[in-house]
């Protein structure tokens, strides 16, 4: 019973292919599973947006949008509307060619990173060997339409976010690449299904064998979620879009649809990348718990997304914005180097898996823990404290 | 420096409490949804200015059109033409009495400069329309508001009022008829405790606990 | 602090040629004021400023006055004279002041918490001849109240780093804040109950018809 | 137009015909001015294009401008190189509108010059003409005076605090927060004053009206649960890293050119000048209560954001003591006519600690019931005197965190 909840999907998909003649059933087949993806992460980013403005209106204390159908649910639908039928204005000093082509360009890479994601069991539309590879060779074109939407708009603040979005991305790229090299490196894999594979069973038979269950994953698993947070352009690190200097940076000549495919673009970027480190750090489609088994898979994969976009609507509602320059120091001087040791301490944790003696576990996570912790300190205390900043005392006069 | 990383996390508890104080807090959620809930308005809320008037919303009108809220109304949004009688004499009665409240800043001073508290601020805000000269420009029959009607909005400054009304009236009629020095009722005296400009306490008078209690026709005082 | 007479003299002394003069205040907390040539304005200033017991570091408020020619006929301004014998005579002396502008700088010292002392520059007259020291090389804060009061009252301070308007546009030909200034009736006039000034949006849009 | 100037002539107003009468002489001479005297010309900008800068207008629509207030930014990448305000688009003349009208009639709209705090423009015009008629105010009055100023200033910094965190970017969760206290606040005036912000509540003498019943207790309530307010912002913000690394060392002005540049308030006080009106003057009865005058070292935007935290507390320990023991009596000065006011002719300048700063105004009277001249020293418009210096090299992004710590209302800015 669960295993046929479980490849519902799956089965469906192959009764419908199998419908068709032989020659079809490729194309066939891959036409449902982009038309699968499209809805679904269509429809999830329309719930995405919805809970967002709901999750910071909580936060904030306000009820949210609350006023289009019951609890204001039918609010994704009033907005879709909204920006469909907005005026759709061309700068005249715009390169329109440029200018048009910019958004369409931001929504494709974004789906086709979708592709390579394991979402289930059997639920992986392209299972390439070189899943990873392809997932980062494709999100890095990002950069060049959000370029192209910056330079088209032939606008100061659009060149501007432009600017700063190309060299935000371009230096977290790395961090970005560099903790997902541990992973790699442990899991021995390239594929996004054998990286899942590799975190199956259970410590102590009943915590999953996540990646994140350790201290390389935990920290790479963090490191990763920040580079992914400025990767996908989300708060503290929405600078390109910085709606307090540069306005809304290359968005600022958009309205109408074409504003909503960057909006799009955007959430569809944040759910790749919380879906890669899904992938990498947290079991993919696998279970926390033993004995959970029976819930299907592509739950599993969607909650954890779920729980990931909690977490990004949260540091949304409460960080402040980092200074460009700061950003940069962030990711050279801190990330990196942090990256880089956590490569140390992936092979140091994979080259003490076979300690057996009594308190083996408690040591190495304490070796896994001062191997990261100390380089965390000094290189914040570096990065914090180099400038002089830190919290201060105040004096009074009577 | 303690750890870095600990000033981010407990920003992030303070919006975490937020948030699920949000959902049971009332405290937290201070959001009205307007205009199925609605806020009491405070005695002292002021939105735009109106007219008193006693029994008739025509004849009874307080106002006497002296003009001094024309002249201290520091945006100039009231303009009044004073009645004239078939012979051309000047009635102590606004013939016009325009008030445009899209030039009006609702700030009190024609009230607090009325010698004949005949204008007041109203509370009424919903007040939007489209039609600009049609709405926003009120007339004497659009700004005409019943002492009754005042009464429900400033329960408190109307009782004042009116004790003060009814003293004025009273000494009028003890000067004009010397004689019968003896006014018929007990208003007075408790009139006069709230009569001075410091109402500390909200002051009962027994001319607060009858609403209309029938104060001077509002031209005598100034005759008298 | 020293009286305003105290600190006349010794800014006499100070600055050699400088012209002080005070002028009387009759309202009720009387502060004078200490009247000063413009071609010393400067160098008085900086005395004020740099003075031991003075110190007057902070310029608080810049801005300009207009004294027009027709109101001094019936002004007392100067009744309290004094004859040869010390006696307070109310007298309604008309001597004619000639219309001048005048920039009034308010002067506290945030060091030794005293203050104000108001420093006044005249103009000769209204027209042509309105030209002032300014103070802003001695205090920076008189920068931006400098361009206002010459914005509004056209009172052209010498030496001032960049004398530009702030408030009205850089096209805008009149001075606002002078007495004789008359609005030019180019705005839209927003028709109210009021007939002077449907009159004039009437003169103004003469083809419109309103309500 | 004068007078004498016949008809207003409307075309020379435009800016069409100038452009036409400036054929292609290379340095366009400024137009004659009425008055004979010359616009100085502006600083050319020419230069800047050969050197490969940009110059962008900042505002007079944008988000971090507060209002319609444009700034012109000449940057070399993100630096800023030029840094010029340009003010004006909000300005009506407020002078001339008080110089028009009685001294009454410009109560109401100092209500409007700096609208978050109408109750402490109230006071300070109040302050001067009380200063220059020479009136006593009862005590009582002197009293709600207080009270309304403490909560205007603790409503007033809490809602910048929220606007300064939104110019760094924090998606407006702590200005929200701030709103959901000065909700509180807001109400409290519109239960004495009939309004939230345009309050118009002081009147030369004393006060509008007495406090309703029940307004005290209300008041206790409110004030009891500031601290708790004061602690969830500062767990929120004040040890943040990404705040104190977007704030610390940036726009540092020293106390020399601070005091120089009359810049004056929290912002004067952050740079560690110990300069507040209500120790220094002493108005109201400010020396009854107890309060300490927080002073920050570096001068910098940091220092700006925890002075007005200290502040807020401070302002709240006033309140404490000041509800304990509201005295009754009069509110007003019975001899001081609503209507018909005229003081001696003379001048006067009154001054006190608004929350933006020293916030003055400038009356001379020539005896009749309009004042002859009425000038406000604004501080929000003075305290942007020294802006480009504090923005001089650094970013776009910190130029606008310095404006936001600057905390200016267009309003009062160009009056």
């Amino acid at each position: 019973m669960s295993t046929a909840l479980d490849q519902l999907f799956v089965n469906l998909k192959h009764w419908v292919v199998s419908r068709f003649p032989a020659d079809w059933q490729l194309p066939v087949g891959m036409l449902i599973s982009a038309g699968a993806i499209i809805v679904v992460f269509a429809s999830l980013f329309a719930i995405t947006v919805l809970a967002e403005r709901k999750g910071l209106g909580r936060i904030q204390n306000r009820p949210g949008p609350n006023r289009v159908g019951p609890f204001g649910l039918l609010q994704p639908l009033a907005d879709f509307l909204k920006m469909l039928t907005k005026e759709n204005i061309i700068p005249q000093a715009a390169d329109g060619l440029i200018y048009f082509l910019a958004p369409t360009l931001v929504i494709l890479p974004t789906l086709l990173s979708f592709s390579v994601l394991p979402m289930g069991r059997n639920m992986t539309a392209v299972d390439v060997d070189a899943g990873l590879l392809f997932f980062f060779a494709v999100g890095a074109s990002v950069e060049l339409a959000v370029f192209m939407a910056g330079w088209a708009s032939r606008n100061k603040f659009a060149l501007l976010g432009a600017m700063r979005a190309i060299a935000q991305m371009i230096c977290y790229e790395l961090p970005l690449i560099l903790s997902t090299v541990a992973v790699v490196m442990v899991a021995g894999s390239l594929s996004l299904s054998g990286i899942v594979d590799h975190q199956a069973g259970y410590y102590g038979g009943w915590l999953a064998r996540w990646h994140v269950f350790t201290p390389w994953g935990l920290a790479g698993f963090l490191l990763f979620m920040t580079a992914a947070t400025a990767e996908s352009n989300r708060a503290p690190f929405d600078l390109p879009e910085g709606e307090s200097e540069i306005i809304a940076g290359h968005l600022i000549e958009y309205s109408g649809f074409k504003y909503a495919l960057f909006f799009m673009g955007e959430y569809f970027g944040m759910m790749a990348v919380s879906g890669l480190g899904i992938t990498l750090f947290l079991g993919g489609w696998r279970p926390p718990f033993a004995g959970l088994e029976w819930v299907p898979t592509y739950l599993w994969f969607f909650g954890k997304l779920g729980v990931c976009i909690a977490v990004f609507i949260w540091v949304r509602g409460t960080l402040p914005r980092l200074r460009a320059d700061q950003l940069m120091n962030f990711a050279w001087k801190f990330m990196l180097p942090l990256t880089l040791i956590n490569l140390l301490g992936a092979a140091a944790w994979h080259y003490t898996a076979d300690w057996s003696f009594l308190g083996a576990t408690p040591a190495r996570w304490l070796l896994g823990a001062t191997l990261l912790g100390a380089p965390y300190l000094a290189l914040s205390r570096r990065l914090f404290g180099g400038h002089g900043i830190g919290p201060r005392t105040y004096r009074f006069a009577t | 420096m303690n750890l870095p990383g600990t000033g981010i996390i407990k920003g992030m508890v303070e919006t975490a409490r937020n948030f699920v104080g949000s959902y049971h807090d009332p405290e937290r959620l201070t959001t009205i949804e307007y205009p199925e809930e609605r806020l009491t308005q405070p005695e002292n809320a002021r939105s735009f200015p109106m007219l008193i008037f006693d029994d008739d919303p025509v004849k009874g009108l307080r106002c006497v059109a002296c003009k001094i809220c024309e002249k201290e109304c520091p945006p100039q949004c009231i303009y009044i033409v004073q009645d004239r009688d078939e012979r051309g004499k000047p009635r102590k009665f606004p013939r016009i009495f325009d008030l445009d409240i899209s030039v009006c800043m609702s700030c009190q001073i024609c009230v607090e400069v009325c010698p004949f508290d005949s204008i007041k601020m109203n509370t009424e805000f919903e007040l939007s329309t489209d039609d600009r000269f049609g709405r926003l420009l009120l007339h004497r029959d659009d700004l005409a508001k019943s002492n009754e009607y005042y009464h429900q909005i400033h329960a408190t400054e109307a009782a004042e009022v009116d004790a003060r009304l009814a003293d004025e009236k009273a000494k009028a009629e003890a000067k004009a008829k010397p004689a019968a020095a003896k006014p018929a009722s007990p208003v007075p005296t408790a009139a006069k405790a709230a009569a001075p400009a410091q109402p500390a306490a909200p002051v009962k008078s027994p001319a607060a606990d009858k609403p209309a209690a029938k104060p001077a026709s509002p031209a005598e005082p100034a005759a008298a | 602090m020293e009286t305003l007479d105290v600190i006349k003299t010794r800014a006499e002394a100070a600055v050699p040629g400088a012209q002080l003069a005070l002028a009387p205040n009759g309202a009720v907390p009387a502060e004078a004021s200490l009247v000063v040539d413009s071609a010393h304005a400067a160098a008085v200033a900086r005395f004020l400023r740099d003075d031991p017991q003075l110190q007057l570091d902070y310029c608080s408020n810049v801005t300009g006055v207009d004294w027009l020619e027709a109101s001094i006929k019936e002004k007392i301004k100067t009744r309290k004279l004094v004859d040869g014998v010390e006696k307070e005579v109310e007298e309604t002396v008309e001597h004619k002041r000639p219309g001048h502008l005048e920039a009034v700088y308010h002067l506290y010292s945030m060091k030794l918490k005293h203050g104000p002392l108001v420093l006044r520059q005249r103009t000769a007259n209204r027209v042509d001849q309105v030209r002032v020291a300014s103070l802003t090389p001695v205090w920076r804060s008189a920068e931006f109240q400098e361009r206002e009061a010459y914005d509004l009252f056209g009172i052209v301070f010498d030496g001032h780093p960049d004398l530009r308007r702030i408030l009205m546009w850089d096209e805008f030909q009149d001075h606002p804040m002078r007495k004789d200034y008359v609005e030019p009736d180019d705005y839209e006039y927003e028709p109210t109950a009021h007939d002077d000034v449907l009159d004039k949006a009437r003169r103004h849009y003469p083809v419109e018809e309103h309500p | 137009m004068r007078p004498d100037s016949a008809e207003p002539d409307l075309s020379a107003l435009s800016t069409g015909d100038l452009v036409v009468e400036s054929p292609a002489a290379v340095p366009a001479p400024p137009p004659p001015a009425t008055s004979g005297f010359e616009l100085t010309p502006k600083p050319a900008t020419a230069p800047d294009a050969d050197r490969g800068l940009l110059e962008v207008a900042i505002g007079p629509h944008h988000p971090s401008t507060h209002g319609v207030f444009r700034l012109n930014a000449v940057l070399d990448g993100e630096r800023i190189v030029r840094f010029k305000p340009v003010f004006g688009y909000l300005h009506r003349n407020h002078e001339k509108i008080g110089e028009n009208g009685t001294y009454l009639s410009a109560m109401p709209y100092t209500d409007r010059l700096d609208y978050f705090c109408s109750l402490s423009n109230n006071w300070a015009y109040a302050l001067a003409v009380e200063k220059l008629a020479g009136l006593a105010v009862p005590e009582r009055a002197d009293y709600i005076r207080i009270i309304t100023a403490e909560l205007t200033r603790i409503q007033n910094h809490a809602a910048l605090i929220g606007f300064l965190l939104q110019e760094l970017g924090a998606m407006g969760t702590p200005l929200m927060y701030a709103f959901r206290e000065r909700e509180k606040i807001l109400d409290l005036f519109e239960a004495l004053t009939g309004a939230r912000m345009m309050c118009n509540y002081l009147r030369f003498g004393g006060c509008r009206c007495d406090l309703p019943a029940g307004w005290l207790e209300e008041c206790r309530r409110v004030v009891e649960g500031l601290p708790r307010f004061f602690d969830e912002f500062e767990n929120l913000l004040s040890t943040n890293e990404i705040l104190m690394a977007r704030t610390q060392g940036i726009g540092v002005l020293p106390p020399e050119l601070a005091v120089s540049a009359g810049v004056t308030g929290p912002m004067l006080r952050a740079s560690g000048v110990n300069y507040d009106l209500r120790k220094v003057d002493r108005y109201g009865l400010y020396d009854r209560f107890e309060f300490r005058v927080p002073l920050g070292e570096h001068g910098d935007v940091y220092d700006r954001y925890m002075v007005r935290i200290l502040e807020m507390r401070e302002s709240a320990k006033i309140l404490q003591q000041a509800l304990r023991e509201v005295p009754g009596g009069p509110i007003v000065d019975p001899k001081v006519k609503l209507r018909n006011f005229r003081p001696k002719a003379g001048e006067a300048y009154g001054r006190l600690e608004s929350p933006k700063g020293e916030l003055g105004f400038y009356l001379i009277s020539d005896g009749s019931t309009n004042p002859y001249r009425y000038r406000i020293r604004p501080p929000s418009f003075i305290n942007l005197t020294i802006l480009e210096d504090m923005c001089q090299g650094l970013t776009l992004q910190d130029a606008l965190v310095i404006l936001g710590a600057v905390d200016i209302v267009m309003g009062e800015v160009d009056r």
